[in-house]
């Protein structure tokens, strides 16, 4: 079968089905459970309609929709393919898994501004999904500021100096990469090429543009998606952890940081293309960039003892990843990348939902107080687990079959710096990840706040984390 | 078009208009500034631009005279520079 | 600040300046101002074209009408302008803070009334001479206006502000001045309703018993008229604002 | 020919007395002695030399002509009545204000003023 | 007979000169007030004189008509406003600035 | 009827004016419908004669019944339908606004605010719509007249502020004229089109006179429009005057001007003088990044909200003059719909100011403290206005951005581009200041605060105040949206005047 392109208005309607969710949602304020019953019936919508997708996209076509030319020669356009179909399953499940959380999070503290919350998180995914599903630069580029922008209010959710100070350091460093490098650069594409800028599988700039042009460009596109976390340009990461913890969870661990990193591959694939990016030999600087972050933030994950930040550089790290597989320019590389992204998703989600469930419960943020939690919620505590092995990539949970693929990369280009630079980072993935279990299970609390009674988080919240926690282990059996 | 009467307004004018910016007091200034507008007219006029010569001869000594020292008179007749 | 004012005005100066060597010679006949088509045409034709001599009139009036009707606009804007600024409602007397300073009555003098009783009259007179000789001589609405308002000043000035409000109240102002911009555009508007554009006058005709270019010829009058009532109320109610602290109640 | 003599003669005359105003102006002491020379001077010299060119508008004698110079002399009329009212007025006010006039007793740095 | 005209006015405008200086100098304000006045009678005169040398004094006669009626007010309104302001609270007209 | 659509643009508010000038002082209720009326009509006739324009072509209204050079006209293209179209939609949008801020400010001088007001709706439409260059300056000094007016009617400190803003507009003002004099000296003409035809012909463009004109013209006119180094009557202008005045003259008066400078730049001297001739497209374009650079820092220094925006201003000056001097197609296209853009922007942030301002009586930035609980369709409206002046997508301010940027590219100037982005961040960093005070207040709680301190009470403006505001934010997304038929009306001007 031939691969074909269909035009279809699902994956617009699937990007604005939480937009339109909400209007319920701030109609239906002071009613709480119709309001949250509005965001699920929205994210199983949203998920059906990426589910029915999949069948089209699995027999190899692609699913096209234009909404109107918004410049000369360019407009909105929407264009699933299988790497955008990845993207949209993992956020768009993420999403009703972290809705059934923010339900228990949010009432089990008793939270405020609870509708504000839910309907600028519909905004978010909308925004996820559409730069998942966007056909060319300018529409990636359109819902990557409004991804921004709409994850403001949640970031500074708690309105109180702390997350005034996360929200500007994040707003900064978003709003002025995305501002100062992207946009320039996506004028000078246009103006250069004059076309639509639409993704093509081998990448459109070849022949248009020379060397120093081209190393520019990848410069200003890699750290302009700030998003992705790439060191110098991470720092808004941690300081945005401040965020109530379901945002953390699914917008700091899959959504924003996966559109970052989403996007840097879908320029490097779309908009270079492999070919022209490994004949003029660009990959190997990305690779030691991102070599770097992996190494620093692991270093600085460990000494960090607050849990969420820890995880936050954890993050910084994983994402690198992601960066490091796509510039090896090599299939396995950019698979391993791809994978990544879904396998760190399960895994970060989960580590979050058990961060936040502790938060929670208990009220402790930092590692130190979490000694012998896990006679006290071990549900909670198991799922850590889980989520942390496929987070360090050891063979019992999702995450090995990316990182399985990245090292393939690796020793097929030839490249044992990058992979003594893995196996490195992983151990120390593995050495600020595993003592919090260890302590949680093997060691005696110190305080008398600790009885040995189990004493879990809200229902949803644990309910949510058992989730995803499964999903990390169910993800090993698929093979892409 | 009389060049004698031309070199002479113009000189006059230019002195004028030095004397109107150097003099302190308001009052005194609104009057040389009405001066300056009957040289004004009467260059108008050697020109043959009638009809701004008669305009300028209403609004300059009839209105604009009046309007200045009305405005002297509820504000203040001392010059700040 | 000075310093900076006086560099500024010498590189005017030295600019506007600079251009002379390319100017035409003063008063030439043939520079491009007077000869080229637009000044002879009106020097030969607005006599055929709207039967005015005074080829100024019909410029200002016909053929740049709109440019006038604007000016007048000018006169009267500046007219609200100081009323809307400057006029203060009500009557007490609290932020004339400087009353004191003025010497409250001043005295009557014979000489000055007298001369004003004979001179006002004829100096309206010849306001209405002016206004109404604008086709053959200098003269016209403005200058005509300027002078009609200035009788009244005269009057404020040789009597006391009462005397010369009496004659010329607040209200009757300002619709002398609205009606003064309506006779303008309403002759332009006329001339749109009955299908010709904003102020061509030459389809009054059909109003009155003339020929075309004799309504284009009174049309004029009655233009110049308009604008006279504008600029005569105006001039007044400037200065009266001007010098009554706003309050309209005493003044110079 | 005799209305031009007649009117450069009234012109002449009229400039004289003008002349006498200027020197009046420039050279008296003080602020009343100055307004004197100016008012008085300038009324007379104006009045003859708007009589003389009101002549000299009559070398033909037509309506048109005769209008003109009944209006030159209506200037006239009227700066014969104007210029000694605002010479009072100016006067007058000089006066309520406080400025002594000039005598020759008073010594030279006060006459100034 | 356009030749005397011209010297005639160029006679008046150099008597305007001691007023210049008059107005330039002072001593007070009322000084000055007086030499505008006479300039102002002196320009209608020269109205009349240009419109002499044109040859149109019908057409000049009616703007100097409009000067000889109209400069009365000016200074008419300067008497008044020395009239009204207290000689204590004003701007001293006896001293000579500048 | 349709062929006088030109002349009712400009008549509507001409005639209503006088009218209100007349009746409204007897009957103070007359005057706010007779305002609406007009100004609808006015926007009616506006988007017919754009219609036209688009059927038909350029439009020429002979006043008088005079052809041109000898008597005025009308002269209409795609450029000027659009603006005229902008100032009167502007002007009815604030028309409504100004309902209770006339009668809480200016109580007794209401037939006088209206009077002054169409007055000079009417003075920038007819400047917008006229072919004369001696007729614009007639109304550019009735538009600048009732500014002042308008202006100084506010309160106290706005009379000296009035005042800079006399001497300043007059120099600009005499400026134009004395250019226009120039020009008149050398081809006498005064018709736009017919001048240039005279400098053609004659040959006259390499002329002494010729340039001296261009820099008088393009000099008082940088006056107007408030270009870096001559701004400085501006900011308290617009700071301290009544807020539906500061609501009017923010958006129109200095876009007008741009209009101006396009319009003498292209159609009285020609692309080719203005920019193969004389060349001085690099000079300029650093003088505007100047002015938006230092434009968006003062901004930045300003404590006062209505001063903070008027800064502003000054900077989105500095990016159309820099767009329009780019002597690049894209630039110009840029520049001339951020005329539309920005006019609409301004508008929305400083109605904003209006209502913070009738709400709490207070100009300070903290004055917004709270809002998003007390009035949240407000600030749902100034963040759109505030996006739109950061440049983010889809709202307007994002597009004519993109064509700025893309002709700044294009014809090799980056540091104008540079200027550009530095100028989004700093207005982000702007309008996200008052975000937060607006989200978290002045001084937030110290700490993990889950303050739960009653809900303070809704309470929104007027639906006078607020249906404009709203309408202007819900314009700014659909001229954003629906940039194309725009973009193309432009380009066709653009392209015409042959501007490569």
């Amino acid at each position: 079968m031939t691969p074909t392109t269909l035009t279809s208005f699902t994956p617009v309607l699937a990007s604005l089905v939480s937009l339109l969710a909400v209007l319920p949602i701030v109609y239906f304020g002071r009613k709480p459970n119709l309001r949250e019953g509005f965001t699920f019936l929205a994210g199983f919508i949203k998920l059906g309609l990426v589910l029915s997708m999949l069948p089209i996209i699995l027999a190899g076509n692609t699913i096209e929709y234009t909404l109107w030319e918004i410049v000369p020669n360019l407009s909105i356009a929407f264009r699933v393919d299988s790497f955008g179909m990845i993207f949209a399953l993992v956020a768009s499940s993420l999403w009703i898994v972290t809705s059934l959380y923010s339900v228990g999070y949010m009432r089990g503290l008793k939270e405020h501004s609870q509708t504000r919350f839910y309907s600028f998180f519909a905004i978010s995914l909308s925004a996820t999904i559409g730069v998942a599903f966007s056909a060319n630069l300018l529409t990636l580029y359109l819902f990557y500021e409004m991804l921004s922008l709409a994850t403001y209010p949640l970031v500074t959710h708690h309105q109180d100096k702390e997350a005034r100070t996360g929200g500007r350091t994040y707003l900064t460093y978003l709003l002025s990469t995305s501002i100062g490098f992207v946009l320039p650069a996506l004028i000078f594409i246009f103006l250069k090429t004059g076309s639509s800028m639409d993704f093509t599988s081998g990448g459109f700039l070849s022949g248009h543009i020379g060397a120093s042009e081209a190393l520019v460009l990848l410069l200003l596109f890699t750290f302009g998606f700030a998003k992705a976390g790439l060191m110098p340009f991470h720092s808004w990461l941690p300081g945005a952890m401040v965020a109530p913890t379901p945002v953390s969870a699914l917008l700091h661990a899959v959504a924003v940081v996966k559109v970052g990193a989403f996007c840097i591959i879908r320029v490097y694939t779309g908009v270079f293309g492999i070919d022209f990016l490994s004949n003029l030999d660009l990959g190997t600087m990305i690779t030691w960039i991102a070599a770097f972050t992996i190494i620093t933030s692991s270093l600085i994950a460990l000494t960090q003892d607050n849990l969420k930040r820890r995880l936050a550089f954890s993050t910084v790290g994983q994402l690198a990843y992601i960066i490091l597989g796509v510039a090896l320019l090599t299939p396995y590389g950019l698979t391993g990348s791809m994978m990544h992204i879904a396998m760190h998703a399960f895994g970060k989600i989960t580590l979050f939902f058990c961060a936040g469930a502790i938060f929670q419960a208990t009220g402790k943020k930092y590692i130190s107080e979490m000694v012998g939690i896990g006679k006290r919620m071990p549900i909670t505590m198991i799922a850590f687990f889980i989520g942390s092995m496929s987070v360090v990539g050891l063979p019992f949970a999702g995450g090995f079959w990316s990182k399985f693929y990245l090292l393939w990369g690796t020793v097929s280009d030839g490249q044992h710096f990058m992979l003594i630079v893995l196996l490195i980072s992983s151990l120390l993935n593995a050495a600020y990840f595993f003592p919090i279990v260890f302590k949680a299970f093997f060691c005696k609390p110190e305080e008398s706040l600790f009885e040995n009674k189990i004493q879990e988080a809200h229902p949803c919240a644990v309910i949510a984390l058992s989730l995803t926690a499964l999903g990390s282990i169910f993800l090993l059996s698929i093979r892409i | 078009m009389i060049w004698a009467f031309d070199l002479i307004l113009l000189i006059f004018l230019v002195i004028t208009a030095i004397i109107a910016l150097q003099v302190r007091d308001l009052l005194s200034a609104t009057m040389i500034f009405g001066v300056y507008s009957f040289l004004m007219c009467l260059f108008w006029a050697e020109m043959g631009a009638v009809d701004v010569a008669f305009t300028e001869a209403a609004i300059g000594a009839g209105v604009s005279t009046v309007f200045l020292i009305a405005t002297v008179f509820r504000t203040s007749r001392r010059s700040s520079d | 600040m000075k310093i900076i004012g006086f560099i500024a005005v010498c590189i005017t100066g030295w600019l506007l300046l600079s251009a002379i060597n390319d100017f035409p010679d003063f008063g030439d006949p043939h520079s491009p101002a007077n000869g080229y088509r637009l000044s002879q045409y009106y020097i030969t034709d607005t006599f055929t074209d709207t039967s005015v001599p005074n080829m100024v009139t019909a410029v200002l009036a016909d053929y740049r009408g709109y440019d006038t009707l604007f000016e007048t606009v000018v006169i009267f804007t500046a007219g609200i302008a100081i009323i809307g600024i400057l006029r203060r409602y009500g009557s007490s007397d609290k932020s004339v803070g400087r009353s004191k300073a003025f010497i409250e009555e001043p005295r009557k003098d014979l000489l000055i009334h007298t001369t004003c009783r004979l001179l006002i009259p004829i100096i309206q007179l010849f306001a209405l001479y002016v206004i109404a000789h604008g086709h053959h001589s200098p003269g016209g609405g403005f200058q005509g206006g300027a002078i009609f308002g200035a009788s009244f000043i005269l009057l404020a000035l040789a009597h006391n502000l009462k005397t010369a409000e009496k004659r010329m109240p607040e209200r009757r102002i300002l619709t002398l001045a609205g009606v003064g911009i309506f006779i303008y555009a309403g002759f332009g508007l006329a001339c749109l309703i009955l299908g010709n554009n904003f102020l061509d006058y030459s389809i009054l005709h059909k109003l009155l018993p003339i020929t075309p270019i004799e309504a284009r010829s009174h049309s004029m009058l009655g233009v110049e008229i308009g604008v006279a009532f504008t600029v005569t109320a105006i001039m007044f109610s400037i200065y009266s604002n001007l010098v009554s602290s706003s309050r309209m109640k005493e003044g110079l | 020919m005799i209305l031009n003599i007649i009117c450069i003669t009234l012109v002449s005359l009229g400039i004289l007395f003008f002349i006498g105003g200027a020197l009046g102006i420039l050279r008296f002491p003080d602020y009343y002695t100055r307004m004197h020379a100016a008012g008085k001077g300038d009324t007379m010299s104006i009045l003859l030399i708007f009589g003389g060119i009101a002549l000299y508008q009559m070398h033909e004698v037509t309506v048109a002509n005769a209008l003109v110079a009944g209006k030159i002399l209506f200037i006239a009329a009227f700066i014969m009545l104007t210029s000694p009212t605002s010479t009072h007025a100016l006067m007058r006010a000089g006066y309520e204000e406080g400025i002594r006039p000039w005598t020759r007793k008073t010594k030279k740095g006060q006459s100034d003023s | 007979m356009e030749d005397f005209f011209i010297f005639a006015g160029i006679a008046v405008f150099v008597l305007m000169l001691p007023l210049l200086y008059r107005i330039a100098s002072g001593p007070t304000t009322i000084d000055r007030l007086v030499a505008v006045n006479v300039i102002g009678t002196k320009t209608s005169v020269l109205l009349i004189f240009i419109g002499s040398i044109f040859g149109r004094v019908d057409m000049f006669v009616d703007f100097a008509l409009t000067y000889a009626l109209l400069n009365f007010i000016g200074s008419l309104a300067a008497a008044r406003y020395l009239n009204r302001v207290n000689p204590d609270q004003q701007f001293s007209n006896l001293q000579t600035k500048e | 009827m349709i062929e006088q659509s030109p002349a009712f643009i400009l008549l509507a508010p001409f005639f209503t004016a006088i009218f209100i000038a007349l009746v409204g002082i007897r009957f103070r209720w007359i005057c706010f419908p007779l305002v609406l009326i007009s100004l609808t009509l006015s926007v009616i006739a506006s988007v017919c004669t754009l219609f036209r324009v688009l059927d038909e072509g350029t439009l020429r209204y002979f006043l008088g019944g005079w052809a041109p050079p000898f008597g005025i006209e009308f002269r209409i293209d795609g450029l000027n339908a659009l603006v005229a179209i902008v100032i009167t939609v502007v002007a009815l949008i604030t028309g409504i606004y100004s309902r209770q801020r006339v009668l809480a400010e200016t109580p007794d001088k209401v037939s006088q605010f209206y009077t002054l007001y169409l007055l000079l709706v009417a003075g920038l439409v007819g400047m917008v719509i006229t072919g004369d260059a001696f007729n614009l300056y007639v109304l550019l000094e009735i538009s600048s007249l009732t500014s002042y007016g308008l202006i100084a009617m506010g309160p106290k400190r706005a009379t000296l502020a009035t005042f800079k803003y006399i001497i300043m507009g007059t120099i600009g003002a005499s400026f134009y004229l004395l250019g226009v004099g120039y020009l008149y000296i050398k081809t006498g003409s005064l018709n736009m089109l017919d001048i240039h035809e005279q400098l053609v012909a004659n040959n006259l463009l390499g002329s002494q006179s010729v340039m001296v004109a261009f820099i008088m013209i393009t000099i008082g006119v940088w006056i107007k429009m408030a270009f870096f180094p001559l701004h400085s009557w501006l900011p308290n202008a617009y700071a301290f005057a009544p807020t539906t005045t500061s609501s009017l003259l923010a958006p129109l008066v200095t876009k007008v001007m741009i209009y101006v400078m396009i319009r003498m730049m292209l159609t009285v001297f020609g692309v080719e003088y203005t920019f193969i001739q004389l060349d001085w497209s690099n000079i300029v374009i650093w003088m505007s990044v100047i002015a938006i650079l230092s434009g968006s820092v003062m901004a930045l220094a300003q404590t006062d909200l209505r001063k903070m925006l008027a800064f502003l201003i000054i900077a989105e000056v500095g990016y159309m003059v820099g767009g329009v001097w780019l002597a690049d197609q894209s630039g110009m296209i840029g520049a001339i719909y951020h005329i539309i853009s920005d006019a609409f922007m301004t508008l929305c942030v400083f109605l904003f100011a209006g209502i913070v301002f009738a709400k709490t009586g207070n100009r300070n930035i903290n004055a917004v403290e709270g809002m998003f609980k007390k009035m949240p369709l407000t600030m749902m409206a100034f963040i759109v206005g505030a996006f739109s002046l950061i440049g983010i997508p889809p709202t307007c301010g994002f597009f004519s951005k993109w064509y700025l940027i893309q002709g700044g590219i294009n014809s090799g100037h980056w540091e104008f581009v540079i200027a550009l982005l530095l100028s989004s961040l700093i207005n982000a960093i702007l309008f996200f200041r008052i975000i937060e005070i607006a989200y978290f207040g002045a001084n937030p709680a110290e700490g993990h605060g889950h303050h739960h301190t009653e809900e303070p009470k809704r309470s929104e403006a007027s639906p006078s105040m607020l249906i404009p505001l709203l309408c202007t934010a819900a314009l700014l997304l659909a001229i954003g949206i629906f940039n194309d038929p725009i973009i193309r009306i432009i380009t066709d001007f653009v392209v015409a005047t042959g501007l490569r």
